[in-house]
């Protein structure tokens, strides 16, 4: 079986996004898939913090403090681009103007709840920063993570264990193992990596997978 | 490549279909669009619900489209001026539906429903005639009414300078209703005196972000 | 007695409205107020159809279509001023900014509610514009209006009859005849025009007016 | 004359009393009223109730202003960051209070307030912790949350330029809260990069109308 690498993930992200979206990418390994939209493909990117039309990242020493994505990077803007207040930079979230954001996360549940916040834990200092106002807001939520925790448990839940970040909402997962479609009849695989066969998958996962397949039989 | 500029009226309004909820931007003359109620009256849509600040002027614009009797409702703040007789005319035979809400809840109404909000509390109406059979609430020492959000099929607005991605600016007083409206509707056609190209409008100083914009029309200086 | 016309009554209003002042300045007889603002006393005149600073009346010749103001006059724009759409204007009014408006009206209240908007004639086209707007989010409402009707009727009531605007709002009261002050305690009478006696006012005003003689006694 | 802007930053903040609820601009460092903060911290006004997207980085700032024990209670998106020491420290000992909000709810939470909204229904949080004990309702076929507005005593952003009247622009993402913030403060001071004349700023590009903004002190570009 080959995993997908954090790369990888992020070109089968950036594959599914179509020329013209309008598009937010969550901080950490979402940010990754704006390296992997391919040259002459327009896709805009929008930053929770003001911006819409984010380009490359800046040439070292070209930084500017004043112009930085919500992950506090700096980055540039395209011609085209625009600056705005927080307000308005929500209401094109909340207003459901995006086409898709695209999310870390710890869990996400069989009828597309996410959770990504908040641990639970007694003594964490919760951070929610945009990540409801995304979960809720965008017409395409994807999310990007890991298969399994670190120490093996399915990241594809039943039901969220860990705080929602929001219900309902997530419609594609993308892991190092595998696609998968939020449907309202449950998930449905739609990519595997090489190597690795639906029944393993649908071991490793815990959660009732379909497959085409299985849809079949 | 992106490109929301549409090379006709007729082609920016050609899939607009009867039943729709249109908002119409412009404040009196300035900001009306109307070179897109040309196209949307020789394009023949009907049983429209219009939204727009008044109930059109003389004879042209959307009081046209009243007189096309293209038009079932009315959602405006404004309708009666001294030349209104189209809508007074289509009002007072009962052809036409009227919803009078005040021109700033009118605003925020709108922006609402571009912003995803789902409902308000507004202070403007609370004891009035127009907040009669409306749910109110008093929140710390002020009387306030509910309001919901207007969505709609299409927007129709007029702007100085748009380019290919959508962004657009506007002209003095006639930004009003414009950027609101824009982010209001499932797609938004916007008549532009001038398109320029990709990074000449100021992004500090664009005023609508192409996001909110489907099609651009070039009209020139005259519509 | 004097009655004042029109320009007077907006130079008394004008009188009121000290520097640095946010005003918005309704449709017909309150715009005259703007004429009567002392030379080089610094008032910013706001429009809802989204203007702020509004100067001058324009030259004949050089009106723009796109600079009106809400009466949809061709005005000018004072160095200094800025424009905004329609939602951010009725944020300012709404959201108690504007310092003053000043609004013409039918009736007034003993209470400061005000009606301007709506005969309530069954055949009336009703209209309402951003008079409600203002009426309740102005910091201070101030009504311009002719003391008596056509028929000789007085235009403070003790409720209106006419359709409401705003309830509870005005807190000043300029008439061809006086200027009152709206108070929890009633209506207080703080100018008279000369050669008419407050016993006069009283009579023809029909309701219970308060002034210093009678704080007095 | 009206000449809003003040000679330093002493002046700006003088007023400032304890237990004043202060929105402060800013998402991270873009934005940041770094020298208003230095003079607030200065001044020494305790028992505050701050609003920012954070809850301050490194030792400066913010954090610095938590250090010096100026707060009482922070109403914030994301508080815990690499480099949040400061607070983490205070909010473990019990010192300071945490009302944690959902971003853009937080803005549209100010946005309100500037706008004279009693309360609004967003979709936000819906069916979270965040939501929990808050009213809820269905509303066409999406579930809302109300949410009421935060109104402040003072409001400290930093913007590019600004003039006598109080008008400003931002810089890049710096604008962030800026616009919002001044809307929905009793007193609104805006540190500036530079103060221009009367007319140098583009009408159409003014994003701070001057109405919302009492103070104005120069900087210069260090700050």
């Amino acid at each position: 079986m080959k995993k997908m690498d954090r790369n990888q993930m992020a070109a089968r992200v950036a594959q599914d996004i179509p020329e013209g979206a309008y598009v937010n990418l969550g901080i950490g390994l979402p940010t990754l898939v704006a390296n992997h939209i391919p040259q002459g493909r327009e896709v805009l990117l929008h930053s929770e913090n003001g911006v819409l039309g984010i380009g490359p990242a800046p040439a070292k020493g070209a930084e500017d403090d004043d112009l930085i994505n919500a992950g506090k990077q700096p980055v540039t803007l395209l011609a085209g681009g625009s600056y705005f207040h927080h307000a308005d930079s929500f209401a094109m979230i909340r207003g459901q103007h995006l086409d898709f954001c695209v999310l870390g996360a710890f869990q996400v549940s069989v009828a597309g709840d996410i959770a990504n916040w908040h641990t639970g834990a007694p003594d964490a200092i919760p951070a929610v920063g945009g990540a409801m106002d995304l979960a809720m807001g965008a017409k395409n939520v994807l999310v990007m993570m890991e298969h399994l925790t670190k120490s093996g448990e399915s990241k594809l839940v039943e039901y969220c264990t860990y705080p929602l970040t929001g219900a309902r909402c997530v419609s594609r997962v993308y892991t190092d193992l595998a696609v998968i479609d939020i449907k309202p009849d449950g998930m449905h695989v739609v990519d595997i990596v090489e190597g690795l066969d639906f029944a393993e998958l649908q071991r490793i996962s815990g959660v009732p997978l379909k497959y085409r397949e299985t849809a079949r039989a | 490549m992106i490109n929301k500029i549409v090379p006709s009226l007729e082609a920016a309004v050609a899939d607009i279909r009867d039943g729709s909820t249109i908002l119409i931007g412009g404040f009196g003359g300035a900001g009306m669009p109307s070179a897109l109620m040309s196209a949307l009256i020789a394009q023949g849509a009907k049983d429209l619900t219009v939204v727009n600040n008044n109930a059109g002027n003389g004879d042209t614009g959307l009081a046209a489209l009243i007189a096309a009797k293209q038009v079932r409702k009315i959602i405006c703040s404004f309708p009666r001026q001294a030349d209104s007789g189209h809508f007074d005319k289509a009002y007072r035979s009962g052809e036409l539906e009227l919803e009078l809400v005040p021109q700033g809840t009118l605003a925020e109404r709108i922006r609402a429903a571009g912003a995803g909000i789902g409902a308000f509390f507004t202070p403007t109406a609370f004891g009035t005639q127009l907040a009669e059979g409306k749910e109110t609430r008093r929140i710390g020492d002020r009387d306030y009414v509910l309001e919901l959000p207007i969505h709609a099929d299409y927007a129709l607005i007029k702007a100085d300078r748009g380019d290919r991605w959508g962004n657009l600016t506007y002209r003095m007083t006639a930004r009003n209703f414009g950027p609101i409206m824009a982010s209001a509707a499932k797609c938004t056609i916007a008549q532009v005196r001038e398109t320029v190209e990709l990074g000449e409008l100021d992004p500090e100083s664009v005023v609508t972000p192409g996001i909110f914009v489907k099609r651009v029309v070039k009209t020139g200086a005259a519509a």
